[in-house]
């Protein structure tokens, strides 16, 4: 009886889910025990430290991460290949890459990178004096937090100074930033407090796409719906494609969590660890861009795609 | 022969290896004043919780007007119209006093409000609280709102004695109900009494206090290490025979159930 | 709205005037501003947290200057509050009887999506779905009511408990799945409806009536919803036996079982109750963010533990009120959105509300103090 | 370890036995085997957690045959409850003292983060950087206390505040970023001890002696170090005065203080110790991870009151034991892990640990009653 | 003249607009019994409090021996010597009968342990408090670890008198010590203040019960509506005439404080 490991970084966002719901589906199809553990919250190491002990002493031939603190759970997963566990990490690289067996990664700042240039090509010649408004995810910065909304920046044209850290900007086009938890009611109230301070806001980045549909309520209830804002998020999860279509939300960066899941599962199963490219370092599972209103030079693709490969 | 108004055999209470009752039994005659005395833990107040529902004893059996009952909450004896003051006077601090008086049948509003939205009638039940008290002398209490917690324990002790007094309609057990009390106060209480047996009440006085003892008791359970060592007539027996009687000092009069 | 438990107390006390030939009263002509504040803040000391608000209002308005201080700005912070004061209502019936509910914030998105999942991937009509939400949360709250009292546990660990339950419920309903504003306007546009804005200087212009200070507030259907779950519960806890039983049963169980308080009845009711307005708040709540989303309100809990303690409420059961629960919430929203408006630093945000969290409860002790 | 203030009292009770000519004594030869477990529960309530460890033990034993019932699963589990276990400590001394302190995590992060970051990063000797940890930690918990008794303000908001204060002070000195193991190895190996694995049964075999039931078992510094605090703690509560005035202190504070007791000395040095023994988590915590990760220990709070009250310490104050706590942390953990290797749905091993917590404690309680 | 061991002037407390001290004086002479009578709610025990610290008078002065004094809490006041049992005993109810009786004072081992690690010598403790409860003829408390909250409610006070007889060094305050007492009980108490004084203490007794009062007082202190009306010698009066004067019946006697 062959135990394969999904660890996610929380429970209940949807991403983790679905990703979850693709590994279980190909856990099936290849007759294999599947076990699943997540930390509790975004940025919980040391429930991933349990989950993968708990794994080793299942007996896993091998599991699957998206790591909560890409540096801290090394050690760890050291542990579990010296057992002789197969590693592979998902989402989110660590830090050194090579201390997993393979990486199958959405690069998170690319994604950011996408919406930026995307909002920038959109905003044309007002983008040198757009008003941006960044709805992140929490205080302390977890990896995705400042790699999407440090990409962003980037793709937008903005001095990113750290590009591990946000805040530390001085490009007066930034109005502010606010935290979002990814939560959509957080997201509202976020939005809410940021038009007080940037009631001429013409850009908001958000963190998520739940985020991002708070926020548009908040805008919504000052007029701001009239398409005098542009609103970008990362994700691409059903709700969101639709939000795209329905042109709330300008554009988003689809992930693809199933894919990387299902993917994985295959790897360990057959113990076959794909090459990698070592210039890049781990195997893109892709990051596109889903927009209805393309820009020149910046790749996209259309919402009706988008909704055949969105996630839930 | 008179079926007693409140009536157990064998009551048994253990507390890990305390005996606090130890085959108690009881009699609690129609329209009598019973008085209770023992030694300090000799176990009274047990007994009477044990009456009343508020600690279940491990075994015995409990007639009520000849009825076997055996009450798992203090609301079923309650609900048949057994009133307590309990030792620790069972009030509820933050609350003020009116609330306290009437916690568990509080009267609510005759008019629309009432019948619909069942809202207290706050008026009536402050009105007859104060009334209350009064007839118990505690004239130094002003304001019937207050919270009881910043009552003096006397004052306590009345609202817990005017409580029973006022809703006893079977039963009325007092255990040490003047203990906090002045002198007039105490006076009041024991008038209390006198006039709930009139009214045809039987009720149960526990008391260290043998002056009032001999002073309203019809007969005399005296309670000695868990159970009940005899039942004398005050009457026939002086303060200091009690006294003897109950510290184990005299023996126990051969049988004297009158 | 007065808090009766310990509040009406003050109410009327004198045992030196009613004395006959009793100690000396008070003249009342000689006494100075201040003393007579003192009074009135010791006859009512449900006005104090409003002067704790007030106090953070003037604060605001020097650290955000122009922005803060503006009715729209008001208007935000009360649409802000109303979730955690819903569940803060809820909770506070909990804490009167020396409980805690962890699983409010769950409870509520487990009738949200009760609500929004039956009536809009399911396609069951509203009228039916949005009771079913209702009673979803009611169940819930019945089942801890029944598990704290039949089995005698600590709330605490059947809160915890259930939580962990609701929330896998709640996973396994909404398949983690987002019910996203469009689709909801369109089968169920009442589960919206809490959201639905309005101008009260409009409403009354309407009537014929011109309040000038009205102009510039923006409420929402929810604040009203807000106001009136309040306004309810308040009648309950202080005008009805019920509402003497949960004070009786929080304050001093024994002495209230003793005192013939079917306490466990009580709880059941409580429990229910407080499960009955977390349902409420789901129906804000999907006003608010205009669909469904199961992920929101993790933080429910502890925001609405928050709200009942800085109102007043003592977690040792017993002793609180309703209104010190909404001044409570208040408190907190006019911090975070004071805050968030100043252009501090998220970081230094952080540690702000930390500071004025205990600036706050401690001028509350302090004026309650001076008052008594 | 027993616990004193429930526990001892029932050691030789016997109003029965010691009055001359008393009621009845019991006939001890004449106990059944069940009688028996009756009495020694009710001699030593403190066994009772264990028991309800026991039977989820066996539980997971067919629910995951093979891998739960393994000394090296064993010996994960243990590793993994040391650190909530050391927290847990801490919280139970606030716990007994009537209190609640939200904090615990932070000031364990932040002390990890101060040992972590002025060793490697400011390059600051490991023989300074580790004590400043230590006082850090017990900085933050004199802060709480101070606040707590000074002020007069409910330990819930008061902890609540500095847990915001604190985790903003985190974010601040931390930076956010993560100290890797490999750069902690190099500059501070001393912090990572306390994850030393070491394996009883080689170290009684060097020693000669060849404790067979040992085999397979790997243990860590860490659990070491947990077992001295709790040890020092247990002796603290029950053999010093200091302990005696923590259980008056929660106890009845009122009585406490007109008996004699300097309770606010007392809070201080309660929230003080606790503190430290956070700082102590920390240093554990580094052990763990290898190295220091800022944005860990959110969920430490509700995990650490979680032990303690699974433990059978009372909210309430005044009643509970260390011991308590601990076979608290290892029933979480021993569940958490039985259902992490069953292979359940993760979104139903949440259903389960929701379930059998609550079980769990209704068993506790079970037994409890029966034998008293 | 002598300086009194205890005196007040002035001493005041409201709560509210209650008035439960209102410029009350107090006046305790060194080694003799005083006794503090007065209505329920006459603000007796609002008077110990304020005098031993556990209440701040609004305004008013105390003197402990002719030094002025003004205790911040009941520590300090202990500190200096002034034990009390309070009306609601202080006790702490899940803490052992040993534990209470040596709370705030709990004795060490005097071996290594206790010096080290301040090990405490319940041994001993548990001698003590035993000794000291048999003292008061609490001989039906068998367990000396038992909780208090599981005590009688005679028991529970003994356990508070027992600690402040054996600790009072310079004062002695009883709010009330025999009102839940049995007959045998509040002898003992009564002993123990006749030994206390013996011993050179002057003690402060409050007490409903006159034949008690007038048994062991060599002064008795009225208290009526929040202030002392009158100091008589129970040699010269009745407790007819103390109940008269305390309950407003009769007009307090010119001067009498001797
Ligand atoms: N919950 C309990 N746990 C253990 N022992 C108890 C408990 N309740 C009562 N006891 C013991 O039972 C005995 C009888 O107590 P009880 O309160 O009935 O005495 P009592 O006759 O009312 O005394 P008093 O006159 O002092 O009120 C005492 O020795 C007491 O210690
Ligand atoms: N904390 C408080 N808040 C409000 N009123 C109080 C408080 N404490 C005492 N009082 C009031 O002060 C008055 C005096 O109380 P005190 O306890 O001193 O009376 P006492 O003479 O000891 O009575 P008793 O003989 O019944 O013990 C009472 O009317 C009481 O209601
Ligand atoms: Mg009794
Ligand atoms: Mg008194």
């Amino acid at each position: 009886d062959e135990v394969i490991g999904l660890i996610t970084k929380t429970e209940t966002n949807p991403f983790f889910v679905k990703m979850r719901e693709g590994a279980q589906a190909k856990a099936k199809e290849l007759g294999v025990t599947l076990i699943t553990a997540a930390g509790k919250y975004d940025g919980d190491n040391d429930g991933q430290v349990a989950a993968i002990e708990n794994l080793i002493a299942a007996g896993a031939k091998g599991f699957a991460i998206v790591p909560s603190d890409s540096k801290a759970i090394v050690p760890t997963i050291q542990k579990a290949r010296d057992a002789g566990l197969k590693v592979i990490v998902l989402d989110t690289p660590l830090d050194p890459m090579n201390a997993a067996d393979a990486t199958f990664a959405t690069d998170n700042r690319k994604a950011g990178q996408l919406i930026g240039q995307w909002a920038k090509g959109t905003l044309g010649d007002k983008a040198k004096d757009a008003k941006i408004v960044f709805l992140d995810l929490a205080t302390n910065q977890p990896t995705v937090d400042f790699l999407r909304d440090q990409g962003f920046m980037q793709g937008f044209g903005i001095d990113v100074k750290d590009p591990n850290k946000y805040g530390d900007e001085d490009d007066p086009r930034i109005c502010t930033h606010e935290i979002s938890q990814g939560d959509q009611e957080k997201g509202r109230t976020a939005m809410e407090n940021a038009l007080q301070k940037c009631p001429d806001v013409n850009v908001v980045y958000t963190i998520n796409e739940p985020a991002a549909a708070g926020a548009w309520e908040a805008l919504k209830a000052v007029g701001k719906d009239d398409g005098s804002v542009l609103l970008v998020s990362i994700d691409g999860g059903c709700p969101g494609v639709k939000n795209v279509q329905a042109g709330t939300l300008g554009a988003t960066s689809q992930q693809y969590p199933l894919k990387m899941a299902a993917m994985a599962l295959e790897a360990i199963h057959a113990g076959k660890i794909p090459e990698i490219d070592p210039a890049v370092g781990f195997l893109d599972t892709g990051a596109q861009l889903i927009t209805a209103k393309p820009v020149d030079g910046v790749p996209s693709i259309s919402v009706e795609e988008g909704l055949k490969l969105c996630w839930g | 022969m008179v079926v007693p108004a409140l009536q157990a055999r064998g009551l048994n209470k253990r507390y890990g290896r305390v005996v606090a009752l130890d085959n108690a039994d009881f009699d609690l005659m129609p329209n009598e004043i019973l008085a209770v005395i023992g030694d300090n833990g000799a176990g009274k107040s047990t007994l009477i919780k044990a009456l009343t529902g508020a600690v279940s004893p491990d075994h015995g059996e409990i007639w009520l007007n000849g009825e076997p009952v055996a009450f798992k909450s203090p609301i079923e004896a309650r609900n048949l119209g057994i009133e307590t003051v309990y030792q620790n006077l069972a009030l509820s601090p933050a609350l003020s006093i009116a609330d306290n008086m009437f916690l568990g049948r509080e009267k609510r509003r005759e008019d629309f409000f009432g019948r619909m939205f069942r809202t207290l009638d706050k008026t009536y039940m402050q009105k007859m609280a104060r009334q209350k008290l009064t007839e118990l002398g505690l004239l130094t209490i002003q304001n019937i709102n207050q919270p009881v917690e910043t009552l003096s324990g006397g004052q306590r002790q009345g609202v817990a004695v005017a409580r029973a007094a006022a809703f006893g309609s079977r039963v009325v057990i007092m255990d040490e109900p003047t203990a906090a009390l002045g002198v007039k106060e105490s006076r009041k209480v024991l008038e209390t009494i006198l006039r709930l047996k009139e009214r045809g009440l039987p009720i149960v006085l526990i008391s260290h206090n043998m002056p009032h003892v001999f002073e309203v008791a019809d007969r005399i359970h005296i309670h000695r290490l868990g159970k009940r060592i005899a039942v004398i007539n005050p009457k026939r027996h002086t303060m200091s025979d009690a006294v003897a009687i109950m510290t184990g000092a005299m023996a126990p009069p051969a049988d004297e159930a009158a | 709205m007065s808090d009766n438990a310990t509040g009406s107390a003050a109410a009327e006390r004198g045992l030196a005037e009613a004395e006959p030939g009793g100690v000396a009263s008070f003249d009342n002509a000689d006494r100075g501003p201040i003393r007579r504040l003192q009074e009135i803040l010791h006859q009512y000391p449900t006005s104090i947290p409003f002067i704790v608000l007030l106090i953070g209002v003037v604060i605001f308005s020097f650290a955000a200057p122009g922005k803060f201080l503006a009715p729209f700005n008001f208007s935000l912070i009360l649409q802000q509050v109303t979730i955690i004061a819903i569940l803060g209502v809820a909770q506070t019936l909990i804490i009167l009887t020396a409980g805690i509910d962890l699983s409010v914030g769950v409870i509520m998105i487990l009738a949200s999506v009760v609500m929004g999942r039956t009536a809009v991937v399911y396609g069951v009509p509203v009228e039916i779905a949005f009771p079913l939400g209702l009673l979803a949360g009611l169940a819930c709250g019945f089942v801890n009511g029944l598990i704290v009292t039949k089995l005698r546990l600590p709330p605490f660990i059947v809160t915890l408990g259930t939580w962990s339950i609701f929330g896998a419920l709640n996973v396994w309903y909404s398949k983690s799945e987002t019910i996203r504003q469009a689709d909801m306007q369109e089968s169920a546009p009442f589960l919206q409806w809490t959201g639905t804005i309005f101008k009260p200087y409009d409403f009354f212009a309407r009537m014929g009536l011109d309040l000038g200070f009205l102009k510039g507030w923006v409420l929402n259907y929810g604040s009203i919803v807000m106001l009136l779950v309040a306004a309810v519960i308040w009648y309950v806890l202080n005008k009805t036996a019920f509402g003497r039983h949960v004070y009786a049963s929080g304050d001093d169980p024994d002495a209230a079982r003793l005192a013939g308080i079917n306490t466990d009845r009580t709880l059941i009711g409580v429990y229910a109750l407080a499960g009955f307005i977390c349902a409420i708040a789901a129906w804000v709540l999907i006003g608010r963010i205009g669909g469904v989303s199961p992920q929101a309100g993790q933080t429910a809990n502890l925001d609405s533990i928050t709200a009942v303690v800085i109102g007043g409420t003592s977690l040792f059961g017993g002793r609180g009120s309703i209104v010190g629960t909404l001044v409570g919430a208040l408190i907190v929203g006019v911090f975070r959105n004071g805050l968030a408006l100043s252009g501090l630093e998220l970081l230094w945000q952080d540690f702000a509300v930390g500071v004025l969290i205990i600036v706050a409860v401690t001028i509350d002790q302090w004026i309650r103090k001076i008052s008594s």
